[in-house]
């Protein structure tokens, strides 16, 4: 217990993204499919980090701070798509949007 | 001929992409154009396949020659590795004639909806996959190969074949693909099990049997492939996909397919499978010969009981390939040859079969057998050819089918060291009997479509004539090739007999000890 | 180096925690509060790592922006600020399957591989004062095309929300 | 492998003939192919393409068996100077004739040999000139006293020579170490099928181009006549076993195409399946013996090997029993023998030409012939030559009496034909299981020759009535077709066995053979089987001759009464329909379509060939004439000609003289004057007997009706034992009907049910699968085998849901499904 542990970081972002899959895979509304996906993001930060830190380089953190400017344009676009829907449909059950039911 | 030696067998797997390429440059409404572009194609293949096989040295056809190996994937090691050897080289030059063949059946046989642009690209990007398949040492390639067979059959049937096409297409796509997850899954953990060095099959074959590889691992391994193979060929209970596909298909899918498609199952076994997991090949023999017997009698019993030319014939494939798969699991140079035979004779047979089917369908309309009779009055040249197929296909001695059977049945008796004898001597006379039922669902097909008179219903029908021009070009060469390798079977044996001689003592070596 | 575990564990308890009530609850905004926990979290995380300047990025564009879009979303959408019972769609035992497979199969794979790794104590330290630095060097100086690439697709997003988005 | 007489016997020069005979089937071959290319253009005259191809081989077998003479006497003489005198240059043989214990042979040398033959023998069997060349090579051999006096006795004197085999081959296939060759062995038995099929084949071809003029696939016959006189004539000269499989099997193929050549008539493309079947059927039994033989001899095929090793007891008991088994599985379906005889009765839907060439003197003999060329094999697996009953013998005394009970109840003349067929290869079988190899090949010969005659004479006579039903179309044959008549009754008469004709010498030796071999006069119930046997066949032949040539004619009705009645071939309703199509073949035929009115006599091309056979059919016999018993005072020289000639010498046949590995010596019965006179007395008997029943009317007629146990005994036979019914209906229409719809039946619903299933339960997991169980249920009911390709495309509709989130899932759940598989295996 004296030192930090890589694995313990590891082990942190597996359960944020096993959530993170299961949200998106399982819920119908797509603003919490959203928020899922920034859970798999952050999740993925995390590793980045780590690994950042475990190897002595630099790369982790530049990367995880692309990552977060990309999750930030994702949020806006996909919140945007949501409105969308909405205004379309009048929900943003994701059940219902099926348009490629074959 | 060095450009052959280095480049050829490249060039030969990547013609017929570029012959894709150039059609694509050309609008979709210029149907002759296509046609002459795509037998075009698949005739220069076909040259730069002869220019390599003719270079080829018969003499020592127990090893890789054409060897071209270049860095492809260098992240998991896996490289460009192309090489031909006397396994390869019959099932390449069955490739390299059936699908001229099968642009040439097109000129006038488009299934709806047309558009011979889409088709006839189709076959040609099959045409690579095929190939590609047959010449890969790789196992990442030969993955990649197999792979992209899949996609342009799924969509002949898909878009040209008959009314329960998309059924069909689905159930043929996702079966197959679901074995190829499983064979992936085996090729990887095969990768790691070595080290994670490389993916090169003959270095893989060595690196297992220098390793200490848990003997469930490789029994898990193998059976893996076992998955992926044996769903391609396909065995019993995995055949399923196959009636079903035959039957939707367009005529020229299904020839493909039969011919060609189906032997990447075996080879896949023979190439891949055997020599790399020799030990878990053994324990897993049994079991493949079993359900390969079953299979022939299976496949035996549902053809009686069709009603539809074409899904008799398909079903018929099934109790053929149970054949090569016995031969297979005999794990004995007797019975590979006879797989190897088996392969090319039931490619060239049942291709003929489907072939005559589609002729049958486009001038009656329907395959139903009850509605059929008389072929042999009506179209009496039609008649004599699909007598010599059925013939041929049950395995008469002195056509090309009798030698795919025959050794394997003869392999039976006496399997490979450590296999269990009395098994397979049971397996033996199954297969034995087996014969009978083929002679019997196919004289009974024949007797009913062509001997008899003509039904009311098709008397003076002007659609029904003989065999025309592209029909003829498109089967004289099967019809000839079905009697020359039936009369002299060294034709085949001598070419395949050097590898199959290597694989059958890398298991004897390997399991040996 | 014992306080920094026990920080860690506090903190990775209340993010699991809030991470799972992320994609439990049945009330949005709830679920979006229970994100911010998890966000705040990882920037925590990312002071243990030594990354400062990271843990304020995320700060500011995570909770700051992010999360309040999200909210803005909520109530955009006219989600139901109650209860909504009927948050989870039909097939959400294969999600669950698929979540605890998938973290039993990464805790097996890590722990096997990664065993009692130390993280690297000894580079970090050297790093812990001027890692902003470090950062901003690296961000302009070797990763500078990717920087540039994402500017340009952060200014994409920002095109595409707004004509997405527009009434017309 | 032949010990030290091999040196000597391979100094024998064979000759040219002899060493190229494999251009005999090489030559039909290319006049079928030739046939099938040209034959249509040349119209009628697509026959002369096989008959000239089929007179050149038969020159061709005629010049072999004259070789084959010489180089049997030379083997005899090398061997002998070989083993008296070893210095002795082997080729020439002038100095030790003086030696000989042979007086008759006091002159030297081989021309004077040659010539002797030449002379004597045309003058003593009166063959003429057709078959001068056969009874040239048919003279005694020098050693001809001591192999007499061989017998059982096995007196001494006798001079131990093999004659080797004359063989030819050339790669046929490899692999591994293993070659396989494909080639010719030519030796006695092969020599003598060889004359007897092309001369067959000779006479079916000209009978034919009158028989079948006209008919719209003249020229497919005969090409089907040259494939299968090139396949037979391979067949017998087969090198190998696999070779012999492969024309075994291409015979059955013509034999299936002649069969049915009618084929636009149900009743004759099913006689055409069943005997293919049927034949398949025993194919099974071919291909494992075969095989089983191929592994015991080590990883070979070549005939003379596997029978040597079988005589040198290399090759265990066991697997000769096995072996033997399950080619006498084979035998029994290609010559006809209980229980597997029933396609050749239905054989005789095809042209009566075929039938005398295919289904009587040549293919259907494949059978005894195969046993015959393994008798290595068969002699030492079933251990003939021992006391044991076995297997081959009680086969082969079952098919006669069941052969002869049937032919007694046949209205058709050709069925009569055919069950008499089936009885007489019940007794080739039987000799060949007792042990009289050479009796049983001796009977293969004659009956050939008097069997082609019966059928061609009954085609005859159908060719005038148009018709092959005794009873209906018949009767008082003989004042409009006395020629055919009497040929007829000569072949009848050598099929009954009566002195001197043909059948009574070979009929004779099987008896004595029945009754002498095996030790302690095991067989002997055999002799009381043959002799019942030999009194049916008189009688029912009796009654055949009664029905058809004498009493009223009851024909003049052909236009009403054979169409659609169930026994009987069509053929003729196409002769006559095809002679109305107005080709200029029809100028000859014409008469016989229009004149219904009274029969009349054939032509020429329809005589001569009966009148060979028939002439044949007298002296045949007098080929082999045992000089022992009785008989013996009948000189050496023109005895046992037959078995000196044509039975094996070496280590690939059982051994005159030493014991084999089951403790038997081969031996050839004496003449028995008992026996000969009780068998043509029972003949003689069963003529009486036919005689008094229906040219008398004497005796219980109409017993069927009023016992009960007779009627009983009566619709048995009627039935044909009901084996028809038990093949037809129970077993191929078990395996047709129910079993293969009950495979169907699994493939649609349990396997694809199963596969279907996995696609649904990847998708929604149990509840879907409730739902679709119940609606599969539901479906199943509704329509039932539709279910499949409907219920299928339902459920991969449900799966086709169009959200991407269920897609994703699905995605997921497998991906992680597979790392999980591939995290464990590694």
């Amino acid at each position: 217990m004296d030192d930090l542990m890589l694995n313990q970081f590891l082990l942190l972002s597996a359960i944020l993204f096993s959530a993170g899959v299961y949200g998106v895979l399982a819920k119908r509304n797509a603003v919490i499919v959203l928020m899922s996906i920034e859970l798999i993001l952050n999740a993925v930060n995390i590793n980045l980090v780590a690994f950042g830190a475990h190897n002595g380089t630099i790369a982790g953190s530049v990367f995880a701070l692309f990552v977060i400017a990309v999750a930030a344009a994702e949020v806006g676009v996909g919140l945007a798509i949501v409105l969308l829907i909405y205004r379309n449909r009048k929900s943003v059950d994701l059940d219902e949007v099926a348009q490629m039911k074959g | 001929m060095d450009f052959i030696q280095d480049w050829g067998l490249t060039a030969m797997v990547f013609a017929p992409l570029a012959g894709v390429a150039i059609m694509m440059l050309f609008p979709k409404d210029a149907d002759d154009t296509h046609k002459v572009l795509a037998l075009l194609t698949s005739l220069v293949t076909a040259a730069i396949g002869i220019a390599v096989l003719a270079d080829f040295d018969y003499d020592d056809t127990g090893s890789l020659q054409f060897l071209r190996d270049n860095e492809w994937i260098n992240v998991i090691n896996s490289r460009f590795i192309l090489g031909i050897d006397g396994l390869s080289v019959p099932l390449i030059a069955l490739t390299l004639l059936i699908t001229p063949l099968v642009i040439a059946y097109s000129w006038n046989h488009f299934p709806e909806p047309h558009n011979p642009k889409a088709f006839l690209s189709l076959i040609l990007v099959l045409h690579t996959g095929m190939l590609g398949t047959f010449v890969a040492q790789d196992l990442i390639l030969f993955f990649v190969f197999f792979e992209v067979v899949l996609l342009p059959m799924y969509f002949m049937i898909g878009v040209w074949g008959g009314p329960e096409r998309q059924y069909a297409s689905i159930k043929f796509f996702l079966y197959t693909l679901f074995g190829s997850a499983l064979m992936l899954l085996s090729f990887l953990a095969l990768f790691f099990l070595t080290g994670g060095e490389t993916f090169s099959m003959v270095e893989l074959a060595e690196r297992v049997q220098g390793m200490d590889i848990a003997r469930t691992t490789q029994l898990i391994v193998f059976g893996g492939m076992f998955m992926g193979f044996a769903i391609k060929v396909p065995m019993f209970p995995f055949h399923t996909w196959l009636p079903d596909a035959h039957t939707q298909a367009p005529t020229q899918g299904s020839v493909i397919l039969a011919a060609v498609l189906l032997k990447l199952g075996t080879y896949g076994f023979i190439r891949v499978a055997l020599p790399i997991l020799p030990e878990a090949a053994q324990s897993w023999a049994p079991w493949i010969g079993g359900l390969a017997v079953i299979g022939i009698i299976y496949g035996a019993l549902g053809c009686l009981a069709q009603t539809d030319m074409k899904r008799l014939i398909a079903f018929s494939s099934v109790a053929h390939m149970g054949y090569t798969m016995l031969g297979i699991s005999t794990l004995t140079d007797f019975g590979l040859n006879a797989a190897v035979f088996g392969m090319v004779a039931h490619g060239l047979i049942t291709g003929m079969l489907f072939f005559i089917a589609g002729s049958v369908k486009e001038r009656y309309h329907t395959l139903e057998i009850k509605r059929l009779g008389g072929l042999l009055v009506s179209a009496p040249r039609l008649g004599w050819i699909l007598g010599f197929c059925t013939m041929a296909s049950l395995g008469l001695p002195g056509l090309a089918g009798f030698w795919g059977e025959f050794p394997a049945i003869l392999a039976a008796y006496q399997p490979a060291e450590g296999l269990p004898v009395e098994l397979f001597r049971g397996y033996m006379v199954v297969a034995a009997i087996g014969t009978v039922l083929a002679a019997g669902y196919l004289l009974w097909l024949y007797q009913r479509t062509a001997f008899g008179t003509v039904k009311d219903e098709f008397v003076d029908d002007p659609n029904i004539h003989d065999v025309n021009g592209p029909e003829w070009i498109a089967w004289t060469p099967l019809l000839a090739l079905i009697l020359i390798l039936g009369v002299y079977p060294n034709l085949l044996f001598k070419v395949s007999d050097g590898s199959i001689v290597n694989v059958a003592s890398q298991i004897a070596a390997a399991t040996g000890n | 180096m014992v306080a920094q575990n026990i920080f860690f564990y506090v903190i990775a308890a209340v993010m699991a925690f809030s991470a799972i009530r992320v994609v439990t609850v049945k009330n949005v905004v709830h679920a979006a509060m229970y994100l911010v926990l998890v966000l705040a979290g990882v920037a925590a995380q990312y002071v243990l790592l030594a990354s400062e300047f990271l843990a304020a990025t995320q700060v500011l564009v995570y909770i700051g922006a992010i999360v309040v879009l999200v909210l803005f979303g909520v109530m955009l959408t006219r989600a139901k600020l109650g209860e909504d019972v009927n948050l989870t769609n039909d097939y959400w035992y294969v999600g669950a399957f698929t979540g605890v497979i998938l973290f039993v199969l990464l805790a097996v794979s890590l722990l096997d591989h990664f065993g009692d790794e130390p993280l690297d104590q000894a580079n970090a330290e050297t790093q812990i004062v001027g890692n902003t630095e470090q950062v901003s060097d690296a961000i302009f100086g070797t990763y500078v095309v990717p920087f540039e690439a994402v500017s340009v697709l952060l200014l994409a997003a920002l095109v595409g929300a707004i004509v997405l988005a527009r009434k017309d | 492998m032949f010990g030290a007489a091999e040196a000597a016997a391979g100094a024998v020069e064979p000759g040219f003939l002899l060493e190229n005979a494999y251009v005999v089937p090489l030559v039909m071959a290319a006049s079928f192919a030739l046939t099938l290319a040209i034959g249509k253009r040349l119209g009628k005259h697509a026959s002369w393409i096989g008959i000239v191809s089929i007179g050149f081989c038969f020159l061709f077998a005629v010049g072999v068996n004259v070789q084959w003479y010489g180089y049997v006497h030379d083997s005899e003489h090398a061997a002998e100077s070989h083993s008296e005198d070893s210095e002795e240059s082997h080729g020439e043989d002038t100095e030790d004739h003086a030696e000989d214990e042979d007086e008759a042979h006091a002159e030297d040398g081989d021309e004077a040999h040659a010539e002797e033959g030449a002379l004597v023998l045309p003058a003593a069997e009166g063959i003429g000139p057709m078959v001068d060349g056969e009874s040239a090579s048919a003279r005694g051999p020098p050693t001809v006293a001591a192999v007499a006096e061989e017998g059982e006795g096995g007196e001494d004197g006798h001079a131990e020579y093999t004659i080797e085999p004359v063989t030819k081959s050339v790669t046929w296939w490899t692999n591994g170490t293993v070659e396989f060759e494909v080639g010719m062995l030519l030796d006695g038995m092969a020599v003598m099928m060889l004359f007897v099929v092309t001369l067959i084949s000779l006479l079916v071809h000209v009978f034919s181009t009158d028989y079948v003029a006209g008919d719209r696939r003249y020229t497919h016959y005969f090409a089907f006549l040259s494939l299968f006189s090139a396949a037979m004539l391979g067949f017998v000269m087969s090198q190998n076993t696999l070779q012999l499989i492969t024309l075994w099997e291409l015979v059955g193929v013509c034999s299936f195409a002649l069969i049915g050549h009618w084929w636009e008539e149900k009743p004759n493309s099913d006689a055409a399946l069943k005997a293919f079947l049927t034949n398949r059927v025993g194919d099974v039994g071919l291909l494992v013996g075969m095989i089983i033989l191929f592994f015991a001899a080590g990883q070979t095929f070549d005939i003379i090997e596997i029978n040597t090793l079988a005589n040198s007891g290399d090759i265990t008991h066991t697997a000769l029993l096995v072996a033997s088994l399950c080619l006498l599985a084979a035998v029994m379906s290609k010559s006809g023998q209980f229980i597997l005889h029933t396609w050749l009765p239905d054989a005789m839907a095809g042209p009566t030409p075929v039938s005398a060439l295919i289904h009587a003197a040549t293919m259907v003999v494949a059978g005894v012939y195969m046993v015959a060329r393994m008798y290595g094999v068969f002699w030492n697996g079933l251990v003939i030559g021992g006391s044991s009953v076995n297997a081959l013998a009680v086969v082969g005394g079952l098919t006669v009496l069941g052969g002869a009970g049937l032919a007694f109840v046949q209205s058709d003349i050709k069925k009569v034909l055919a069950y008499s067929t089936v009885s007489q290869l019940g007794y080739m079988v039987m000799a060949l299981g007792v042990g009289a190899w050479t009796a049983a090949l001796f009977h293969l010969f004659t009956h050939a020759f008097f069997k082609a005659g019966l059928f061609l004479g009954s085609g005859s006579v159908a060719h005038a009535v148009h018709s092959f039903d005794m009873k209906k179309d018949m009767g008082g044959m003989k004042q409009f077709m006395p020629k055919t008549f009497w040929t007829f009754v000569i072949c009848t008469a050598a099929l009954i066995g009566i002195f001197p004709f043909a059948g009574f010498w070979s009929k004779d030796e099987i008896l004595a053979g029945a009754s002498q071999l095996g030790g302690d006069g095991s067989y002997t119930a055999f002799l009381v089987v043959g002799s019942i046997g030999a009194l049916m066949t008189a009688a029912y032949m009796t009654r055949c001759i009664y029905l058809t040539f004498f009493g009223e004619f009851r024909g003049g009705h052909h236009g009403e009464v054979s169409h659609g009645t169930e026994d009987h071939p069509v053929e003729e309703d196409h002769l006559a329909a095809d002679s109305g199509h107005g080709d200029d073949l029809e100028a000859a035929h014409d008469p016989h379509a229009d004149d219904h009115g009274l029969p009349h006599e054939s032509g020429p091309r329809i005589l001569v060939p009966l009148y060979i056979l028939a002439g044949l059919a007298i002296v045949a016999g007098f080929a082999n004439v045992p000089n022992s018993g009785a008989l013996s005072w009948w000189p050496e020289d023109f005895a046992l000609v037959f078995e000196h000639l044509f039975e094996p010498r070496g280590g690939y046949f059982p051994s005159l003289t030493e014991a084999g590995p089951t403790g038997a010596v081969f031996a050839h019965p004496k003449f028995d004057i008992v026996i000969a006179l009780s068998s043509t007395l029972l003949g003689l008997l069963g003529i009486g007997l036919a005689y008094a029943w229906y040219f008398k009317g004497l005796g219980p007629h109409g017993i069927t009706r009023r016992n009960r146990l007779a009627g009983v005994g009566h619709r048995i036979l009627v039935n044909k034992y009901y084996f028809d019914h038990l093949y037809t209906g129970i077993i191929a229409g078990g395996v047709k009907g129910p079993v293969a719809r009950a495979t169907n039946w699994f493939n649609k619903h349990i396997l694809d049910g199963v596969v279907d299933g996995v696609g649904k339960g990847a998708v929604v997991g149990g509840r879907f699968v409730y739902e679709t169980i119940d609606q599969k249920v539901v479906d199943g009911a509704v329509n039932g085998s539709g279910y499949a390709a409907e219920g299928g495309g339902q459920v991969f509709r449900i799966m086709q849901t169009g959200k991407v989130q269920q897609y994703g899932a699905i995605l997921f759940a497998a991906t992680v499904v597979l790392a999980g598989v591939f995290i464990v295996v590694i």
